[in-house]
């Protein structure tokens, strides 16, 4: 169903006869230790035409985007642009030849303007004035029908502005070249779908487009070419056309057979595990929601609409007003006050790396991080069994690599979100809140985040904050759309309309 | 005074190796001396002018001489102190009041090394106590202040409230008030005994309150330049800052312990040294003077200083003959009395006169 | 060419290396600074080892200074650890003085068994407190705790000379700031009649009491992981404030042991000279130690020997005292730079075409 | 009562200023992302440096340099260790300070005590002439004006150059900066670097024209002061002038408060300048604006490729 969201103006677009490359990766190798990230790579990008790029979670994507935006340098091999080989020794190089990146995380100066964050690097004269540079990025902006205020701070944007403040960069650089790195993974579906029209509008241009993404749909919605990365070798490239269905291109991608929907049965409901009440404050206004064993409940809505506020008062780090929030039945307050290691509430937040583990740790710490009760005699902690039991939470989750000693840091996201999941579920939770729980992961571990939490209602009840409309779907007894600190409705997913209606809610639209 | 730097750097080396070398047979007995300073030797100051009486019992051709500077009071000065007691020290002074519980303790365990102690007032077998009557020079001194303020005026800028220090003050206003009943001494206290840049902030306090005279007990010379580029007048301390401040030093009360050190190198060398002695030395002695007074003083203000001087020196101590009235008002020191040595060693009020406070 | 490159693994030996580097290239420094100086090097270096390690009696003194030194700096590591930046050691130290003396003038008659625990606890609470005050001032202010505590030094020896200058001045001093001595019981006597005193036997359990702690105990698990911050200790349920103000109390505390050994056992009584800024030393031990309760031990025990060798030259060569704490300076920079080969390693880059 | 108050301000000026230009200095390594708490011995070293050299050369402003480069040499230490070696911000700054410290100590024994020509104070000419203002602000040194004229220029720097904006940028966000094609290794050494050289020219106020004479210890605390304003300016140099004044405010008037004559125990008065550095600190924490802090201040930049 979500396919029928991007519709593309023209289907195919052969390459026109004679066409030379603009870029060539030419057997570009990279190692990070003992790591292989990327091997021997060989690729062409032509002008006109958007190439996504497919891979699993440390296929080595970015890896390969970050030496062609000069950010690392390749150990073996070069770049060619326009048929001439070039080394580029710094993102300045790059950006002189035209390749602009947008990355997964925003390069965003937050305190500075949205002018002196297009123009940083680019301002031409050592003087500079903040007024002229505002009306040369206005101008900008106007010719290129985008609309944003260009003195207004970062920090006061929401994700989809920043991402039109990123394009705004390449394209005052005039960047011949575009690298998006999972653009999506923050932007509502409308945002989303105001970007490709952006991109549509820049391929026309005759600008060549490299684009990431873990969303099948819609790389086979956008793509020109579609180039499968498997650890760190190109395994092929595919005509879009060529592709049958979304599970074709996913067992492609992972070379296996990948089931892309998960079996939801219904599971048997049982007694309210989170009640939130009349909630103001806190940047909500009369937020009611309640959550129940045996059901998941998704939130939805735009990064920045006070989702984060709902799941820190849920969850405790910050204190709620009086008589809002009852888990298990409980007032906040007493919850907390009397709450156990386990069996009762437990919290995936969407910083995986900085909040819910420790990076220099090693996996016994992070497992103890939440679980250091259960292993606690009197005042000592039993590091012995700890270890044990990390060790067959490793096992059964199937987290590399495989050693208990290995530290937070050093594992992929994918395994990370496995390692805090595995520790979450062994503290059997009655209210599991999962932010974001599949942001950046692959098809195939995202398939088993989903699975592991589904499996976990018949236990717990889940809230699922996610931005991620087709994750809602697919996981949600109830989706709840937030908007502006509000709800603006619960709708129950038996209802065949639900995707249509989402979609208006989300950006504020009630009829 | 670049000069006396360049001349201790020459001679440094040469005196090491002498120290090292054996003492050749049959010579008269070598008279090792040993000197710790609680600041660095530097070019002014407290401990440059005990330096200077090192230098002279250095000049002694049967004696050695070795120094220890920037030693901390307390703990470490201890471990100073033994190390040169085993180092075989014949003699070693021991030049700030700090330095009096570990004198004590190492002393006890060196019978044979004899101590002396500056400032402080315990002693032992082998610890004998020194320091010099520097009241006197700056009763003189006051006279001098007193004469010349315009305002009536006087700024004091001192480092800690210790007897030592409240002593001067007290003498310094006897000095002022004799001469100019009229005249106020502001006290500042500092806390620290070396510290130019606050030092010159507290004078410049005094100078900006209406004070013409500054003097300091500290051990730079910043009082000195602040009273100059105010165009005040300066007394210095410790040795003759004269040169600091060419157009504001009036005079300083200096330190001249040179003749008593060797006085006393030349006791231990005849076997002559007593312990359990407490000696204080005055302007007698030499150990206490002040400084050519500069040409601005009147010939009248100089003669008067001079004569009250030769009185000092014939052994005339009369600074703190009663009556003497503390800040209250009220006659401290009796009526034709001079308080007891011990009284003065304890002295912690201040007299009539002073503008501040003791704490 | 040469490249950076991150290591897989920490390298099983590398601070141990990077530590004795250290000390080699900052003893090959202060060699060039003494021919600097126009003094014979060579000798100089001699004249520091004899100083240090050279008989029996500088060994002592080395242990006599490296009490204090521990002490301090197991309070430092312990703030350090959970990455709250407690300078104010020295002032801990001086509460911790003021709270023995206070004890020990208060109650001169107590034999000793009672006495000196009282000023131990006097001085652990005043120690504490003194550090509380900056944790307070962070947790519920958000002030940065590095400049309060630091001010907090300068103000703790102005407390202590308005103590030793007024109130607490021995009338037999003749006016000069010092307390009256200490009677027998508020002394720590020497151990079998050599100046190494109990103090040590002190230190030893306090070290292993929190080596114990920060390994095998909750609290010690919970004190690392809010290392990496308030918000993930909330996360994990751990009480941040409670656990703030724990660490600091203890590293007050500590301290403040620190200055109730130094009082009691080597001044006998409290004066102003007390201070010789064993509270900024122990922040290089505490690092050089890498914040490992045992590793303080040896750290301590080697600064202390540095400082009492480098008096030795001072004696011998007339070298300023200062000597000693540039080594001090040196040795810390160098070691916080080659830290970096712990996490990184330089690998040849294989030339290009 | 404007007997008193027009010398006191002349002194707040005067006491205010070393502080000012330290915190100009550190703020200018802070706006580069890195947390220098080192100034208290730079500026001891610097003093130095500045002393020494104008009393080989006789120039009161070769001296004044020569405690600028002094300044520069110390700060790019730090560089080394931090923006190179990744070594923790914190301690390598303490250690700085410590090895200030001891380089003073160590190398200045010999000027103990010595005077170097220095800045001497002269009427501003036609300024000075104005009442009040005049007293209070245009009979100093030469070095007080130049002050004025620094927090304009640091002001300037950062909204109207673009390698302000490019420092500014790696105090905020290094990836950032370095995905717009700049180098943030090089703008934060820049940043430490520059702002040692103005924290060297406080020092260099202390020994040629706060006093004319060497000592150990002249910084006296003043550099860790100038890190605490460094926060309560919220990093604006408006406020890093106001900040400094106060403290040399408070500084001449508890000095001035005795020289009148008061039965307060000089300990406490003397405590007064490091109380209010704390209270300074807890107003502006009330005040509660984090985000004025550069975003990525005291954490490195990892290496990468
Ligand atoms: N800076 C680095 N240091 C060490 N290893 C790295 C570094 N960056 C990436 N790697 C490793 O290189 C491999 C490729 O990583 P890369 O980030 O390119 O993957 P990706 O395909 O972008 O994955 P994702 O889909 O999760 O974004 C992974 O194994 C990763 O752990
Ligand atoms: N996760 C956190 N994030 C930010 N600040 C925190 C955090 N945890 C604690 N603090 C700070 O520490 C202070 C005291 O923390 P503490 O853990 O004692 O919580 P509290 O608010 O006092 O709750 P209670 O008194 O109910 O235990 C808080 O007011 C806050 O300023
Ligand atoms: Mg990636
Ligand atoms: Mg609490």
């Amino acid at each position: 169903m979500t396919d029928q969201m991007f519709v593309r103006p023209v289907r195919t677009r052969p390459i026109p006869e004679g066409a030379r490359p603009l870029v060539s990766l030419k057997g570009l190798t990279k190692r990070f230790g003992k790591v292989l990230a990327n091997d021997a790579i060989t690729l062409d990008v032509y002008p006109g035409r958007i190439k996504a790029l497919l891979g699993e979670n440390g296929a080595g994507k970015s890896t390969m985007m970050s030496m062609l935006a000069g950010r690392y340098k390749p150990d073996e091999g070069w770049i060619e642009v326009d048929g001439e080989p070039v080394r580029f020794t710094s993102s300045k190089d790059a950006i002189r030849a035209g390749i602009g990146m947008v990355y997964q995380h925003f390069m965003l100066v937050d305190s500075m303007t949205v002018a002196e964050n297009v123009l940083l690097g680019q301002e031409g004269s050592f003087f500079v004035s903040p007024r002229e540079m505002e009306h040369r990025v206005g101008e900008l902006a106007e010719r290129y029908g985008l609309n944003i205020a260009p003195d207004a701070h970062i920090c006061d944007l929401s994700m989809g502005e920043r991402q039109l403040v990123e394009i705004l960069k390449l394209l005052y650089r005039e960047s011949r070249i575009l690298i998006f790195d999972e653009p999506t993974a923050v932007l509502t579906p409308e945002e989303t779908r105001n970007l490709f029209e952006a991109l549509w509008r820049m391929t026309e241009q005759g600008k060549a487009i490299i684009f990431i993404s873990h969303k099948l749909e819609e790389v086979i919605a956008l793509a020109d070419e579609i180039a499968i990365l498997r650890r760190g070798r190109i395994e092929g490239e595919l005509d879009p056309a060529s592709i049958e269905s979304k599970a074709d291109l996913a067992s492609r991608m992972v070379g296996k057979e990948v089931l892309l929907e998960v079996d939801r049965q219904p599971a048997e409901i049982g007694d309210k595990v989170l009640e939130v009440k009349n909630l103001t404050g806190l940047g909500l206004t009369g937020v009611d929601l309640d959550v129940r064993r045996g059901e998941i409940v998704a939130l939805v809505g735009v990064a920045g609409n006070g989702q984060k506020a709902l799941v820190e008062a849920v969850t405790g780090l910050i204190r709620p007003p009086q008589d809002t929030v009852f888990i298990m039945g409980k007032p906040w307050r007493k919850f907390f006050a009397e709450s156990t290691w386990n069996r009762s509430m437990c919290y995936i937040p969407e910083d995986r790396l900085g909040l819910a583990t420790l990076p220099n740790q090693n996996l016994v710490d992070n497992l103890l991080l939440t679980t250091r009760k259960g292993f606690a005699k009197g005042p000592w902690l039993d590091k012995k069994k700890a270890a044990k039991h990390t060790t067959r939470l490793i096992e059964k989750f199937d987290i590399r690599p495989g050693r208990i000693h290995a530290l937070a840091w050093q594992l992929s996201g994918g395994n990370l979100q496995k390692a805090v999941l595995a520790r979450e579920l062994y503290r059997e939770p009655k209210l599991i809140v999962a932010e974001q729980p599949t942001q950046g992961l692959d098809v195939s571990a995202t398939e088993e985040v989903w699975n592991r939490l589904l499996e976990t209602r018949a236990m717990a009840g889940v809230l699922l904050v996610t931005g991620d409309l087709n994750e809602a779907l697919q996981l949600a007894d109830r989706v709840a759309v937030i908007y502006r600190g509000r709800i603006l409705g619960v709708l129950d997913n038996t209802d065949k309309d639900i995707a249509r209606k989402v979609g208006p809610l989300m950006a504020g639209i009630v009829d | 005074g670049e000069a006396p730097q360049e001349e201790k750097k020459a001679e440094e080396p040469a005196k090491t190796e002498e120290a090292q070398a054996p003492a050749p047979a049959g010579e008269a007995k070598v008279v090792k001396t040993g000197f710790i300073y609680v600041s660095p030797v530097g070019d002014a100051g407290y401990s440059y002018a005990h330096d200077l009486g090192r230098q002279a019992v250095d000049a002694l051709p049967y004696a050695t001489t070795k120094y220890a500077e920037s030693v901390p009071e307390g703990a470490d000065s201890e471990r100073v102190l033994r190390n040169m007691a085993r180092e075989g020290m014949d003699v070693i002074f021991a030049t700030s009041f700090g330095y009096m519980d570990p004198v004590m303790k190492v002393a006890k365990e060196f019978p044979d090394t004899k101590f002396m102690h500056c400032s402080g007032f315990k002693k032992g077998p082998n610890v004998s106590n020194y320091f010099g009557r520097i009241y006197q020079a700056r009763y003189l001194t006051g006279l001098i202040a007193g004469s010349m303020t315009k305002s009536n005026k006087l700024g004091y800028v001192a480092a800690f409230p210790i007897p030592e220090v409240i002593r001067g003050i007290n003498a310094f206003t006897l000095g002022a008030r004799e001469v100019n009943p009229d005249v106020k001494v502001h006290v500042v206290w500092t806390k620290t005994w070396y510290d130019p840049a606050l030092e010159k902030d507290a004078a410049k306090s005094l100078l900006d309150a209406g004070c013409d005279v500054i003097t300091q007990h500290q051990d730079s010379p910043a009082a000195q330049e602040a009273a100059q580029e105010a165009g005040a007048y300066a007394i210095g301390y410790n040795s003759d800052m004269a040169s600091f401040a060419p157009k504001a030093n009036l005079t300083s009360a200096i330190w001249n312990w040179g003749p008593m050190y060797v006085k006393t190198v030349e006791e231990v060398r005849d076997g002559t040294w007593k312990g359990d002695q407490s000696m204080w030395w005055s302007m007698q002695d030499g150990v206490v003077d002040i400084a050519p007074m500069g040409s601005m003083v009147p010939d009248d203000v100089k003669s008067m200083v001079n004569a009250k001087k030769a009185e000092l020196m014939a052994g005339k101590d009369t600074v703190f003959m009663g009556p003497v009235k503390n800040q209250a008002g009220e006659v401290a020191i009796a009526e034709g009395t001079t308080p007891d040595d011990g009284a003065l060693l304890g002295m912690d009020w201040f007299v009539e006169g002073v503008v501040g406070t003791t704490n | 060419m040469l490249k950076i490159r991150k290591r897989d693994e920490p390298w099983k030996w590398g601070a141990l290396v990077v530590f004795l580097g250290a000390l080699l290239f900052s003893l090959v420094l202060s060699a060039l600074l003494l021919k600097g100086q126009g003094k014979d090097a060579l000798y100089g270096l001699t004249v520091l080892w004899q100083g240090s390690f050279g008989n029996v009696w500088s060994l002592e003194d080395v242990l006599l200074k490296a009490i204090p030194l521990f002490l301090c700096s197991l309070g430092v590591a312990v703030a350090f650890r959970m990455q709250i930046w407690n300078i104010g050691a020295e002032g801990q130290f001086a509460l911790g003085a003021i709270g023995a003396t206070w004890m020990a003038l208060a109650f001169p008659g107590l034999p000793r068994f009672v006495l000196l625990p009282l000023m131990f606890v006097m001085a652990f609470i005043l120690g504490g407190v003194w550090a509380l005050i900056p944790a307070v001032l962070r947790l519920k202010l958000r002030v940065n705790e590095i400049i309060s505590t630091l001010m907090l030094n300068y103000i703790a020896i102005l407390l202590l000379d308005f103590l030793v200058f007024g109130v607490w001045k021995d009338p037999a001093s003749y006016g000069f700031p010092m307390t009256p001595e200490f009677t027998e019981g508020a002394i720590i006597p020497g151990i079998a009649g050599s100046r190494v005193h109990w103090g040590i036997v002190f230190c030893v359990v306090v070290g292993i009491g929190l080596w114990a702690f920060m390994r095998f105990t909750r609290l010690g698990f919970e004190l690392t992981a809010s290392g990496e911050g308030a918000r993930v200790a909330r996360y994990a349920k751990i009480r941040y404030g409670m656990l703030v103000l724990l660490v600091m109390g203890l590293s007050g505390g500590f301290a403040g042991w620190a200055g109730c050994v130094e009082t009691s056992a080597v001044l006998n009584r409290l004066q102003p000279s007390l201070m010789v800024g064993y509270g900024y030393t122990a922040i290089v031990v505490a690092w050089l130690a890498r914040l490992e309760p045992l590793n303080i031990a040896f750290a301590s025990f080697l600064l202390a020997a540095l400082r009492v060798g480098v008096e030795n030259m001072q004696l011998k060569l007339q070298i300023p005292a200062a000597f000693g704490t540039i080594m001090e300076g040196i040795i810390l920079l160098t070691v916080l730079a080659g830290q970096f080969f712990l996490t990184y390693k330089l690998v040849r880059k294989p030339r290009q075409e | 009562m404007w007997d008193f108050l027009i010398p006191l301000f002349a002194a707040t000026v005067q006491s205010g200023t070393p502080i000012l230009y330290a915190t100009l200095g550190e703020m200018m390594t802070e706006k580069g992302g890195v947390l220098n708490l080192g100034v208290e011995g730079i500026m001891a070293v610097s003093a130095l440096a500045a002393f020494w050299a104008s009393f080989v050369t006789g120039s009161p402003w070769l001296g004044f340099l020569a405690g600028g480069f002094a300044g520069m040499v110390m700060a790019s230490l730090h560089a080394f260790v931090c923006v190179s070696c990744l070594g923790n911000q914190v301690v390598s700054g303490l250690a700085l300070t410590i090895l200030g410290g001891g380089l003073t100590h160590f190398l200045g024994v010999p000027y103990v005590g010595l005077a170097a020509p220095g800045f001497d104070p002269f009427n501003f000419p036609l300024l000075s002439q104005i009442p009040f203002l005049g007293d209070i602000f245009f009979k100093h040194d030469m070095l007080v004006y130049v002050s004025f004229v620094i927090p304009v220029l640091f002001w300037f720097f950062f909204r109207r150059t673009s390698l302000g904006l490019h420092v500014a940028a790696t105090g905020e966000m290094p990836a950032a900066a370095a995905a717009a094609g700049l180098k943030p290794i090089r703008l934060r050494y820049l940043a430490v670097i520059a702002g040692g050289f103005l924290v060297g020219l406080g020092g260099a106020y202390l020994s040629l024209a706060y006093t004319h004479l060497w000592t150990n210890g002249l910084s006296g605390g003043r550099g860790w002061i100038a890190v605490a304003l460094v926060i309560f300016a919220f990093w604006r140099p408006g406020r890093a002038v106001v900040g400094a004044y106060l403290f040399g405010g408070v500084m001449a008037f508890q000095l001035r408060l005795q020289a009148a004559g008061t039965h307060l125990p000089s300990s406490l008065l003397l405590m007064l300048p490091y109380l209010l550095t704390i209270l300074v600190l807890i107003l502006s924490a009330w005040r509660g604006r984090r985000i004025d802090a550069p975003a990525a201040l005291g954490t490195n930049i990892e290496p990468e490729g």
